[in-house]
């Protein structure tokens, strides 16, 4: 069906978004619903970095470059398997169910962004993962319960190139392969870590050909191309459903913003660098794609557009008028239940922080 | 001091690595969701033989000889604890346990207060720990207080055969993450009774082993032996010593620890690892401000020296022994 | 109390991450046997820029971008020290930092010691630390307990520009590791003079920040500055603080630490870290071992609370403020 | 010269010592002292296991299997270059000039046999290492020496199989391939770890191969071969002195003895699996080829043996009457100067052991 090696880039839509093959009738479906997310994370992505301009939130790690490979991860996955994130992947927990106002509380400094809706399929889903590849083992971990249970559920768990760089990357990959884990591993790989571009993280030709060293599958694949991305994570997840056990990723991005707003990426890279990766950034490519075939007009983007807009709006409203969460919460979910050692410190914390004493 | 509801009727005698693996075998059958994992725990039932028989008895599913790499083991034990399961994870020295730090302080200990409940983490770490056994470098340390200061993990060390008994099954049933310390020295040292379904044994609590009105011994793990006999040279001398074992050094019973210096007026605090930022430090700092006017005498730590363990042949030179505990605790009658 | 003996001719305002910069900048120039590496320091200077410039200065082969890995961080500049040069490691936050324990534990402290001479192991791992910055999750730790129980570990933490380039002078040319650790709350808090090339400061002594008479107010890092701003609101109310500056965890000054409390008979430890394991409880043991019988009232510790740094929307109620040192002083002098 | 590959195994000697490809007749001298250290370290290997056993000595490691890649190492490294061992190498260590009676003293519990003599070529080599892997990055920044200094020298780092599956494997190759080390990674692959056999640690078809997710050169060498081993360690070492980069190296080799002294071996593996790999064992392979080339004979054998006997024991008589050094020492040698801080601890420790006074 698709091309997987290590060495290609499996690709459906040129950089103009020209078919090189064009899907069934049966796909146009998922494609839209697919351009839709990605475009609303867009918005949403943009209104979060002015929201932390303006001093509403704190540092915030964009996603811009990254919509169609965590769309499509979030497109793929059941609402019974597995999601295990890093910090770029917006789309993916929104379409997993965490609400777009809970992303902001989360980079807004509030532990209740992780606490996912209890009816939403993230409901199990680790939280972001701000240090850097811990989040593989865990996986790892997951997955093996899944195995255990023997679930017909797949993990997929999230890194960007320089997380392949750790050991964790490693021993995740190996014990997949020992295992035959129902784990896939997509690595994001947008060509750079903060400063250090992908050629300084590493000799590898390709981040995909890194299974060879576990002894499981690999392939790369055009990760600013959703339909592409829908074929890899289809592919894999199904077989990882299937006993068949664990695959590496590689999805070629191009991270478009700065690592975060605290990050001036123009002291280390070309502008005519990142001129080159907005020709073929997904969002545009896929709207080309899906106008071409008829399937997507001008009317239809203003619309969604203004549904977006609208949507984001009340994201960030609602997550402005959210009172702050009361300071004893740091001592209240530490342990399942509050150890004697900890009233006083809970009592004196209450009591500065409110001012006044509770019955 | 604590009473355990345990029946004699049930007890049988065990030593303390006997009871490691009971406690195991019977949490395994009580529990299906508990697994264990870790280098040799498996076929080979642990180099120590505290997770011999678990394969034959529960499968390769639940009992699993994970690839070598001790981070590794603590990210797989947070990822299924996340999901249920409660792993029970064997690093094999205490010594080789520097790599789960990440995921311990980073995950581990904070899963359920960043996810404000939705998830939790109950996972144990089980390790050998302290010295005296000759063992090649690395292999006897006791870097607890690395652990006792990372909030939301629990520490927990027992001494005895029916305390690890008691504080292992407790701390598989326990909703947090706990490490787990088991002092090696005294792994075979005695066979004592061992009730084995008596009440799991509370999480935050000191035992008092022994009684006194002159002075407090407070220490934990294989020290408690060397404690006990310092009890008894200085009952000879008629000196009449209080012994608190720890048991767990975080959350820590502080309240157990103030009522024996209100009591007695002078601690000995005794412990294998270095003194400078050993645990001692955290009770000496609570005694000093929340005892100090019944402090008769300065407390005193008996520790190993501010260096790494030394290779076998000095390590008894570093180790405090009874003689330097008998001789601290005269000090603070002395003084 | 300590002189430094600077010449004010040369001095010039930096801030702290400037002083670090400077430090930096002298030491490659001054031994070519300095190198640095980390995550974004060479190209791009460091996230904080405090290593901006060297790439250009000294070239690719002395300032090192690495891939994303801080165990092999910690490996490279193990291997490093051992044949003769003098890396200075940057981990982009303290949060980051655990991977590197293992090799800081099991080698890099011991190295000399394990080969008795014949191999050492003078490496500078720097990495900000401290919260209050309003950054993401992971990125406001102060972990330094962890550290400054490694025996053959020093541990640095500087408080204003000039110790900061004094200090990191003295921990690059220390032939034994260091961890130096930078409030980076307090990196651009104020330019002061700087004398480039005065002497390097020690590295086991306080500083002695203010003389006092009533009570000893004990802190390191960016805390010194709530810490100065208690002594002046105590003075304010007639009430003489005298403010230590413990600035090398390891080894610890006790010597310092012990006459400031025969002066003034109270003290009050302050620091970020949760207080349970903290480094403040070994300092509060020290005072009453030592110094029983000068104490006027119990030793007060003020810390963070006994839970990981909160994200940022809470933070500022987790980290101990000035009116929490005061009213634990004004307690002390009521007592 | 030789087949380089990770998926099959260079090999000179058949099993039974018969030469696939008989050396040139400038390599014999070279070979026969190869074989002299191989005997001598498996005599001084079987005294050592019995000075535990008698309780002269702490738990031992075994080099029993070893000797081949282990002597050959310690033949093929110029003095100048740097060896980074794990715990295995008492062949190399010795070639590289540390004396059996620290040897023994290091497995004596006396940090003393870390100390190595001034005027050997390991004066500056590390000293064994215990926690599995740790010595990987290590090496890696002993070659990032020897690269910045523009030396023309090689590192050569050992581990075993099991080693493999720590991150810091994956970190170590992955920066030597990125920075173009002078780093050779020599895995002894024993087939086991402690308990826990190959399969059970990877699902690699070989260890070699995951040289391929650094994107440097592997390949598989007979280990149980000393020729075979030269010819590895001559190119490999040969090519990382000349600047031309990282390479790792799996002997295939097997553990005959128990993991340590204190390990019990036939609780996990099959007598069966034993006694074949005595059949491959390395030291009568040599001598059969020796002897079958005429370069060896039964008169040089016995002498050989009488000479390592009366060499061992001499070792293991200066070991045992070595005094004990004095405790102050584990408080002297930690840092470059005593701090202050321990000058209290120094004296007590000294009056406690000395049970005197000193000036
Ligand atoms: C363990 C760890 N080290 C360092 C950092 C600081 N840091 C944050 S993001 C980042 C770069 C990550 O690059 P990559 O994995 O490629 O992901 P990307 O941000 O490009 O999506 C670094 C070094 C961290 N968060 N965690
Ligand atoms: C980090 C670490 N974990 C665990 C151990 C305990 N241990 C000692 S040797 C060993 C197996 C090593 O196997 P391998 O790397 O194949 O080397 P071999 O002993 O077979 O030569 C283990 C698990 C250790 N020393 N260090
Ligand atoms: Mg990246
Ligand atoms: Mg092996």
């Amino acid at each position: 069906m698709f091309t997987r090696t290590p060495y290609e880039c499996h690709t459906r839509l040129a950089v103009d978004g020209q078919w090189h093959a064009r899907p069934g009738d049966d796909r146009w479906a998922r494609l839209i619903e697919g351009y839709r997310t990605m475009a609303l994370i867009r918005q949403f992505d943009k209104k979060a970095v002015n929201l932390q301009r303006t001093g509403k939130l704190g540092t915030y790690a964009s996603c811009l470059g990254a919509e169609a490979l965590t769309t499509a991860a979030g497109q793929t996955l059941q609402p019974d398997d597995y999601f295990v994130p890093y910090y770029r992947d917006q789309a993916t927990q929104y379409l997993r169910g965490v609400r777009l106002e809970q992303i902001l509380q989360y980079w807004g400094g509030d532990e209740r962004g992780n606490d996912f809706p209890a009816d939403a399929p993230a409901v199990r889903d680790l939280p972001n993962c701000v240090p850097i590849g811990t989040q593989l083992t865990q996986a790892a971990g997951v997955a093996t319960k899944a195995k255990q249970r023997h679930e017909h559920t797949a993990v997929l768990v999230t890194c960007g190139d320089g997380a392949t760089s750790r050991g964790d990357f490693h021993e995740t990959l190996n014990v997949a392969g020992v295992w035959q884990l129902p784990l896939i591993v997509l690595v994001n790989n947008n060509q750079w870590a903060i400063s250090v571009p992908r050629r300084l993280q590493t000799a590898s030709r390709t981040i995909a050909q890194k299974a060879e060293a576990a002894g499981i599958e690999g392939f790369q694949v055009d990760g600013n191309d959703l339909p592409a991305m829908l074929d890899a994570l289809d592919y894999a997840l199904d077989r990882a459903r299937h006993g068949k056990g664990a695959i590496l990723i590689e999805a070629m991005s191009y991270r478009l913003s700065d690592h975060t707003t605290a990050d001036d990426a123009s002291r280390y890279r070309k502008a005519s660098d990142l001129h080159a990766a907005w020709q073929r950034e997904p969002v545009a490519r896929l709207r080309q794609a899906l106008v071409e075939a008829g399937h997507w007009d001008g009317d239809q983007e203003k619309a969604w557009l203004e549904h977006c807009q609208r949507q984001v709006d009340e994201a960030i409203d609602s997550y402005l008028a959210t009172p702050p969460a009361p300071a004893t919460d740091m001592l209240d979910y530490l342990y399942a239940n509050l150890p004697p050692a900890l009233l006083a410190q809970r009592a004196q914390l209450e009591q500065r922080t409110t001012g006044g004493h509770h019955a | 001091m604590l009473s355990t509801h345990q029946q004699p009727d049930t007890a049988i005698p065990m030593n303390m690595v006997e009871a490691v693996n009971q406690a195991l075998h019977d949490a395994m059958a009580a529990d299906e969701d508990v697994v264990v994992l870790g280098e040799d725990i498996a076929t080979n039932g642990g180099v120590f033989r505290a997770t011999e028989g678990l394969k034959e008895a529960f499968g390769i599913r639940r009992v699993m000889d994970t690839p070598l790499a001790e981070n590794l083991i603590a990210g797989l034990s947070v990822g299924m604890a996340t999901q249920g399961l409660r792993p029970v994870a064997e690093i094999q020295f205490m010594g080789f346990i520097y790599a789960t730090l990440e995921q311990l302080i980073s995950h581990a200990a904070r899963m359920r207060n960043r996810t404000r409940g939705r998830l939790s983490c109950p996972l144990v770490i089980r390790a050998p720990f302290g010295g005296g056994i000759h063992a090649p470098e690395h292999h006897s340390e006791s870097t607890e207080a690395l652990f006792a200061q990372i909030p939301g993990l629990r520490v927990v060390i027992p001494s005895s055969p029916a305390r690890t008994y008691g504080l292992l099954r407790a701390a598989i049933d326990c909703p947090d993450p706990v490490l787990f310390l088991e002092p090696k020295r005294i792994y075979r040292l005695q066979r004592l009774p061992v009730a084995r379904h008596g009440d799991p044994l509370p999480l935050d609590r000191c035992f008092t082993l022994r009684a006194g009105t002159d002075v407090s011994l407070i220490s934990w793990g294989a020290m408690i032996h060397e404690t006990l006999a310092a009890a008894d040279e200085l009952k000879n001398d008629g000196i009449s010593a209080e012994v608190i074992d720890v048991a767990t050094l975080n959350p820590l019973d502080r309240e157990t620890l103030i009522a024996t210096i209100t009591k007695t007026g002078r601690a000995v605090i005794v412990h294998e690892a270095p003194g400078h930022g050993g645990f001692g430090g955290e009770i000496a700092a609570t005694l000093a401000s929340d005892a100090l006017l019944h402090l008769r005498a300065p407390v005193e730590r008996v520790t190993g020296y501010d260096c790494p363990m030394p290779y076998f042949a000095l390590e008894q030179q570093c180790m405090p022994g009874t003689d330097r505990i008998v001789a601290a605790a005269k000090r603070t009658l002395e003084y």
